[in-house]
C-alpha cells in the first residue's frame, strides 16, 4: 500500500504543526478526513439540501434518496440482513445508551447481570451503570489478564442465568487486544443471552460481517471511520427492533399522535427522532466507498505491518513500557515512559508534529487496574507508514533527554 | 415534463369521484393503511370466496389525488378477479411504478388496460409512488389476514 | 434588504430545479447554507480537525478552542447568562427529550401534569407522552383558538398544583402564532412553575434574550438557522442543570468511575458524551456570523414584509384557505386550496421550483383540531423576496388550472 | 520555540523531588483537585491560624510535571504568607499564564519570583494551563472551605 498516495487525499497533512510534517497517531480518537468526503459535504449542501423523509419537493426527494441511499451501502459494507437494521445515532455512544436504555427499560429489571469487561471504554460502561441505577441491575466485570486480554473462560465464569447482557468492546482502544467476540456470540446465544459489541475500533480496523459474527447489537463510530463527526451507527438485529420500545420522542418517529395515546412505526424510523444528519449521514457514503477502494483486507494487512514495526521498533527503547501483549492486537500500542508523566510525553511529541493521545483513554477501570493514572498512546491509520513510526521513536527519545532520563 | 402526465383525466376523475369509495356489504376481509409524513389513510374492504375470488372490494379513506385515484382504479379492476390475478397484477404495478416497465396481463381488458396506464405518469415522481401502491398494498395484507397497518414509511 | 445580494452567498440558488430556479420556500422545515458555512466546515476538516477536549497535542487544542469559541458565541447570541447553560445536542428534538427525561425522572410523579398547547410540534409532545407514560403523569393541552393562537388566558385556566412544567412552542411552525412567551414565563415563575420553550422557529425568526425572557430552557435547532445538520441547542438555567441527573452515558462526561459507582462533573460537561459534533458546531459558527452581519433586525422586518405582501396576494385567490390569523405572525403560511390535496399541490409547485411543504408538518393534533389531515406551507427566510412570493401565487393558480377548480 | 522553556531545569526538579509532598502535621482546612480529562489529581493540606496566615501547606496527588511542579513551588511560596497576599499572587500568577504579563509583588523575594517565573513557559501550552493551575485553586478552595472538589474541566 502506498501510504504516500493516501496521504495526499488526506488536506490535513499538507499543514504544518509547530513547524513540522504532522504524524497523526490519534486514530482511536478520530481519523481523518480524506477530501472526497469534505467535497461531498459541501456538495450536498451546495446542490442538493432539504430536510428528508418529510418533502414532496424535488431537494427532498433527492436528499432523501442520498440518505437512504447510504443506509444501503452501510448494510451491504457490515452485511446486515436488512436495512431496517441500521439506526443512524449521534455518535457510537448514543448507539450504546438508546440499547441500554430501551432494551434495560424492557427486560433487565432488580437483581439482573449486566456482563462487561474491565476493557471497556466509558461508552460501554456508563449507560449500563444507569439501568443499574434505575432498575437494581448488577454489572459484573470479567478480568482482564497481564496481556490486557479478557480470557473467553473469565466470560464464561461470570455467565449466570440472571445474564439479561453481555456488552464488550470489540478491540480495546488501549491495549488494543482483538476479544473473540464470535466465540463469546456463539457461546451467548446458546444461553438465549443478547450480546452488544462496541464495534468503534473494530469497524476502521478489522473485516466486519454481522450476519457471519451473528451479534444483537453492533455500535459504530463514523468520525474514526475517515467519516463525518455528528454520526454514530447503531446495528440492531430486527428482532430486537421490533420488541424494543422508541428511545428519544419527536417528529419523523410516530405513526398516529393523539391527545391520549401515541404509536410507533417500524424500525428505523421509530429510532429516529427529529432532524438527522443529513449532510454527514450522506458525507459518510464517500468514507465507506474510500474504505472499499483501499480494501479492508489490504488497510488490515497494512497496519499490521506498520504495528509490528512500531512494537519492534518501541521496544529496543528501554524506558518504555508498552501496555499489554495481546496475541490478537489491533494497531495500537499504549505506553508508559519510566519516569515522564503521559502528558509530558504528549506534549514534548507534539512539539515534533506528532499527534498522541495521553490520558485514560476513558478507560479509567482499566488504568486503576494496571495502577496507573494516565499513558500516552499511538493508534495507527490508513495513512500511517513505517517513517510515521521513525519521527515517533526519535521523538520519544527526544522525551527521555528533556527529562534526563 | 407537463405536470399533466400526472394529473391526467382520468386520474382527477377517480380523485374526485372516486368508485367503491364505501364499505362494501358482507365484507369478510378488511386492512387499514397509513402514509403517516402525508396522512394518508386507506381502509380496503373485501369480500372474497372459498375458490380465492374478489367477489366485491371497496375502500374508504382520505388522501391525495393519486392515493385516491390509484384506490378507485384498483377497487374496479379488482373487482371480480381471482385473487392470484390481482396479485399478478399488482406486481406488474409496482414494476411499470418503479422501472417503467408495461403491463403485459391477458386478463385484463383495453380499457382496464389504459385505466392503469392512467397511473404511469407517477413513476417521475419517486415520492409519490408510495401514494399510488398505499391502496394495493393494503388489499393485500387485507386478503392475507396479516393484522398491522400497512405503513408505507419505512 | 437586497435579497439578491443574499440569494448570492447560498450556492444552492445556483441550481436549477425541474428547469426552473428555485424558489424554496420550506424554511421552516430547514433553511439553505450560505457558502460561508461550508466553507468552514471544509476548511475545519482541511486544517484543524481533531477530536476535541481529550488531547493535548495542537490540533486537539485548536479544535476544542474553535468548538469553545462558538459556545461563547451562542451564549452572547441568546444572551445567556453563563457558557456552561449552552449544551450542543443532536437537534432541537434531542434538546427537549433531554430535559423531559431528566426533568421527568426527578421531579415528576403520578398525577402530576404536564402543560403543552395544541400547537405543540410532536418534538414537544412525544417526549413528554414518554414521560406521562413511565411516571403516570398527566399531560394538559391548552386549546387553540380559531386565529390559531393559544390565548394566554387557556393556559392560565390549566395551572394547577399539580403543574409541574409547562412546555411551549417560542412561533407555531403551522400557524404562524407568535406566543406571549414572556407573560406565560412570568406568570409561571409566579407559581414557581419551570418553562420550556420551543424556540425551533423562534430562535431563527426573532430576537431572543435568555435573561430578558427569563425561560428556563430553551431548544434550538441549528440547521434552521442557515447552519450545519446535526446540531441542536438546549439552553438550561444553571440551577437546573446543576441539580438534574445526566442524560447519556459515555466518555467525556464523568468525573470518577470505579466499578461500584461514577461520579460526574458539572454542565456543559455532563450533558455532553461521547464524540461531539466538532466540525458542525464550528461550522454554526458562521451561521451566527452570518445572522449578526445581516442583523436579527433587519430580518425580522423583511421577513415581516414579505409575510404581509405573501397574506395580501395569496388572499386574492378565492379558491385559497390560510390557516389561522395570529395577531402575531412569524413568517409562515399554512393553507389549503378547495378540491385539491396538499401533496399534489406540493407536486404541482415543484415542477415550477417552488419548494413547499405538505403534510401534517409534525403537529397531528393541531390538524386535528383544524378537521384538515394534511395542508401545505410555505415559510420564509432571510432569502425570500417578493418574486418568491410572485412565483408562488402563480404557481398556486396553476393548480387551479390542472384541477378544473 | 524550544520545549526546554517549558521544562525548565527548576520545572523538572520540582517535578521529579516535589517539596512539601506530604500530609503537613496540624492541618486544619483540606481540599482535592481533580482534572478529570488527564487525571492529575492533587489534595492540599493547610494549617491557617486565626489571623489567615498560612502556616503551613503541603499537598499529596499525582499528575504530570507541570502540575506536579506546580503544586511543590505553591507550596514554598504560600508557606509562611498571609492568605491575602496569596490570593494575589495567585492572581498574578493565572495572568501570567493567560496574558504573559510580570509578576509584580512586593513581599516575594527574587528568588521566589524566579521560581515563579519558572511556569510562565505554559503560557504557551494552553492545553497545559489546567496542569498549572490546579494545586492553586485547589488551595483557595481549601483555604475558603469549600467542599467541592475542583473540577479543571468545564
Ligand atoms: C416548532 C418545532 N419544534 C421542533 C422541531 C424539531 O426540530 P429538529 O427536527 O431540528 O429536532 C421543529 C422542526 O422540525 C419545529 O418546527
Ligand atoms: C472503544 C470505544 N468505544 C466507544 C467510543 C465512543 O465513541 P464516540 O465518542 O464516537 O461515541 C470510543 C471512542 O471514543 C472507543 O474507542
Amino acid at each position: 500500500m502506498d501510504t504516500k498516495v493516501i496521504k495526499s487525499k488526506f488536506p490535513i497533512f499538507k499543514n504544518k504543526i509547530n513547524g513540522k510534517q504532522l504524524t497523526y497517531l490519534d486514530n482511536a480518537n478520530s481519523s481523518q478526513k480524506p477530501q472526497s468526503v469534505i467535497d461531498r459535504i459541501s456538495k450536498f449542501y451546495s446542490n442538493e439540501f432539504s430536510n428528508i423523509g418529510r418533502s414532496v419537493h424535488s431537494l427532498g426527494v433527492t436528499a432523501t434518496n442520498r440518505f437512504e441511499e447510504t443506509r444501503d451501502l452501510i448494510k451491504n459494507f457490515i452485511n446486515a440482513k436488512s436495512r431496517e437494521e441500521i439506526i443512524f445515532t449521534k455518535n457510537a455512544t448514543e448507539a450504546i445508551n438508546l440499547v441500554a436504555f430501551t432494551y434495560g427499560e424492557k427486560f433487565i429489571n432488580k437483581g439482573d447481570e449486566i456482563l462487561i469487561t474491565e476493557l471497556e471504554h466509558h461508552a460501554n460502561y456508563v449507560p449500563w451503570h444507569f439501568i443499574r441505577k434505575r432498575k437494581g441491575a448488577i454489572i459484573k466485570f470479567a478480568e482482564c489478564n497481564e496481556k490486557g486480554e479478557v480470557d473467553i473462560d473469565k466470560i464464561k465464569e461470570l455467565i449466570s442465568n440472571k445474564t439479561k447482557m453481555i456488552a464488550i468492546t470489540h478491540l480495546s482502544n488501549v491495549t488494543g487486544a482483538i476479544m473473540p467476540v464470535k466465540k463469546i456470540v456463539d457461546l451467548a446465544s446458546e444461553k438465549k443471552i443478547p450480546v452488544l459489541i462496541d464495534g468503534c475500533q473494530g469497524a476502521p480496523h478489522l473485516k466486519i460481517d454481522m450476519q457471519e459474527l451473528g451479534c444483537d447489537f453492533y455500535a459504530i463510530s463514523c468520525h474514526k471511520m475517515y467519516g463525518p463527526t455528528g454520526v454514530g451507527i447503531l446495528y440492531a438485529k430486527k428482532k430486537w427492533l421490533d420488541v424494543l420500545p422508541p428511545y428519544q420522542g419527536g417528529g419523523g418517529m410516530i405513526e398516529d399522535v393523539k391527545k391520549n395515546n401515541i404509536t410507533f412505526p417500524r424500525s428505523p424510523t421509530k429510532y429516529e427522532a427529529g432532524t438527522l444528519q443529513t449532510a454527514e449521514v450522506v458525507g459518510f457514503s464517500e468514507s465507506i466507498k474510500f474504505i472499499k477502494d483501499v480494501g479492508i483486507k489490504n488497510i488490515m494487512s497494512h497496519e499490521k505491518e506498520i504495528l509490528e514495526y512500531g512494537l519492534e521498533k518501541i521496544k529496543k527503547n528501554n524506558s518504555v513500557k508498552i501496555i499489554g501483549d495481546p496475541k490478537n492486537r489491533g494497531s495500537i500500542i499504549s505506553f508508559t515512559i519510566k519516569g515522564i508523566h503521559p502528558h509530558d510525553i504528549a506534549t514534548i511529541l507534539d512539539e515534533d508534529g506528532v499527534a498522541i493521545r495521553a490520558g485514560h483513554h476513558c478507560c479509567q477501570i482499566l488504568h486503576e487496574k494496571l495502577g496507573i493514572p494516565a499513558s500516552a498512546r499511538a493508534s495507527f491509520g490508513i495513512y500511517n507508514s513505517k517513517e510515521d513510526i521513525d519521527v515517533l521513536s526519535d521523538s520519544i527519545k527526544k522525551c527521555n533527554k528533556v527529562f534526563n532520563t | 415534463m407537463d405536470i399533466k402526465e400526472l394529473y391526467q383525466e382520468i386520474i382527477l376523475d377517480h380523485g374526485k369521484n372516486p368508485r367503491n369509495k364505501n364499505k362494501c356489504e358482507g365484507f369478510n376481509k378488511n386492512a387499514k393503511g397509513h402514509n403517516p409524513l402525508c396522512g394518508d389513510k386507506i381502509h380496503v374492504y373485501l369480500k372474497i370466496d372459498k375458490a380465492k375470488n374478489v367477489e366485491d372490494i371497496s375502500f374508504e379513506g382520505e388522501g391525495c389525488a393519486i392515493s385516491i385515484a390509484s384506490a378507485s382504479i384498483m377497487t374496479q379492476i379488482i373487482k371480480g378477479k381471482e385473487f392470484n390475478v390481482a396479485k399478478k397484477i399488482l406486481e406488474q404495478f409496482l414494476n411499470m411504478l418503479k422501472e417503467g416497465s408495461k403491463l403485459s396481463i391477458n386478463s385484463l381488458s383495453d380499457d382496464e388496460n389504459m385505466t392503469m396506464m392512467s397511473l404511469s405518469g407517477v413513476k417521475r415522481f419517486p415520492m409519490r409512488v408510495k401514494c399510488a401502491t398505499l391502496a394495493w398494498h393494503t388489499f393485500i395484507n387485507a386478503a392475507e389476514g396479516q393484522k398491522e397497518t400497512v405503513n408505507t414509511e419505512k
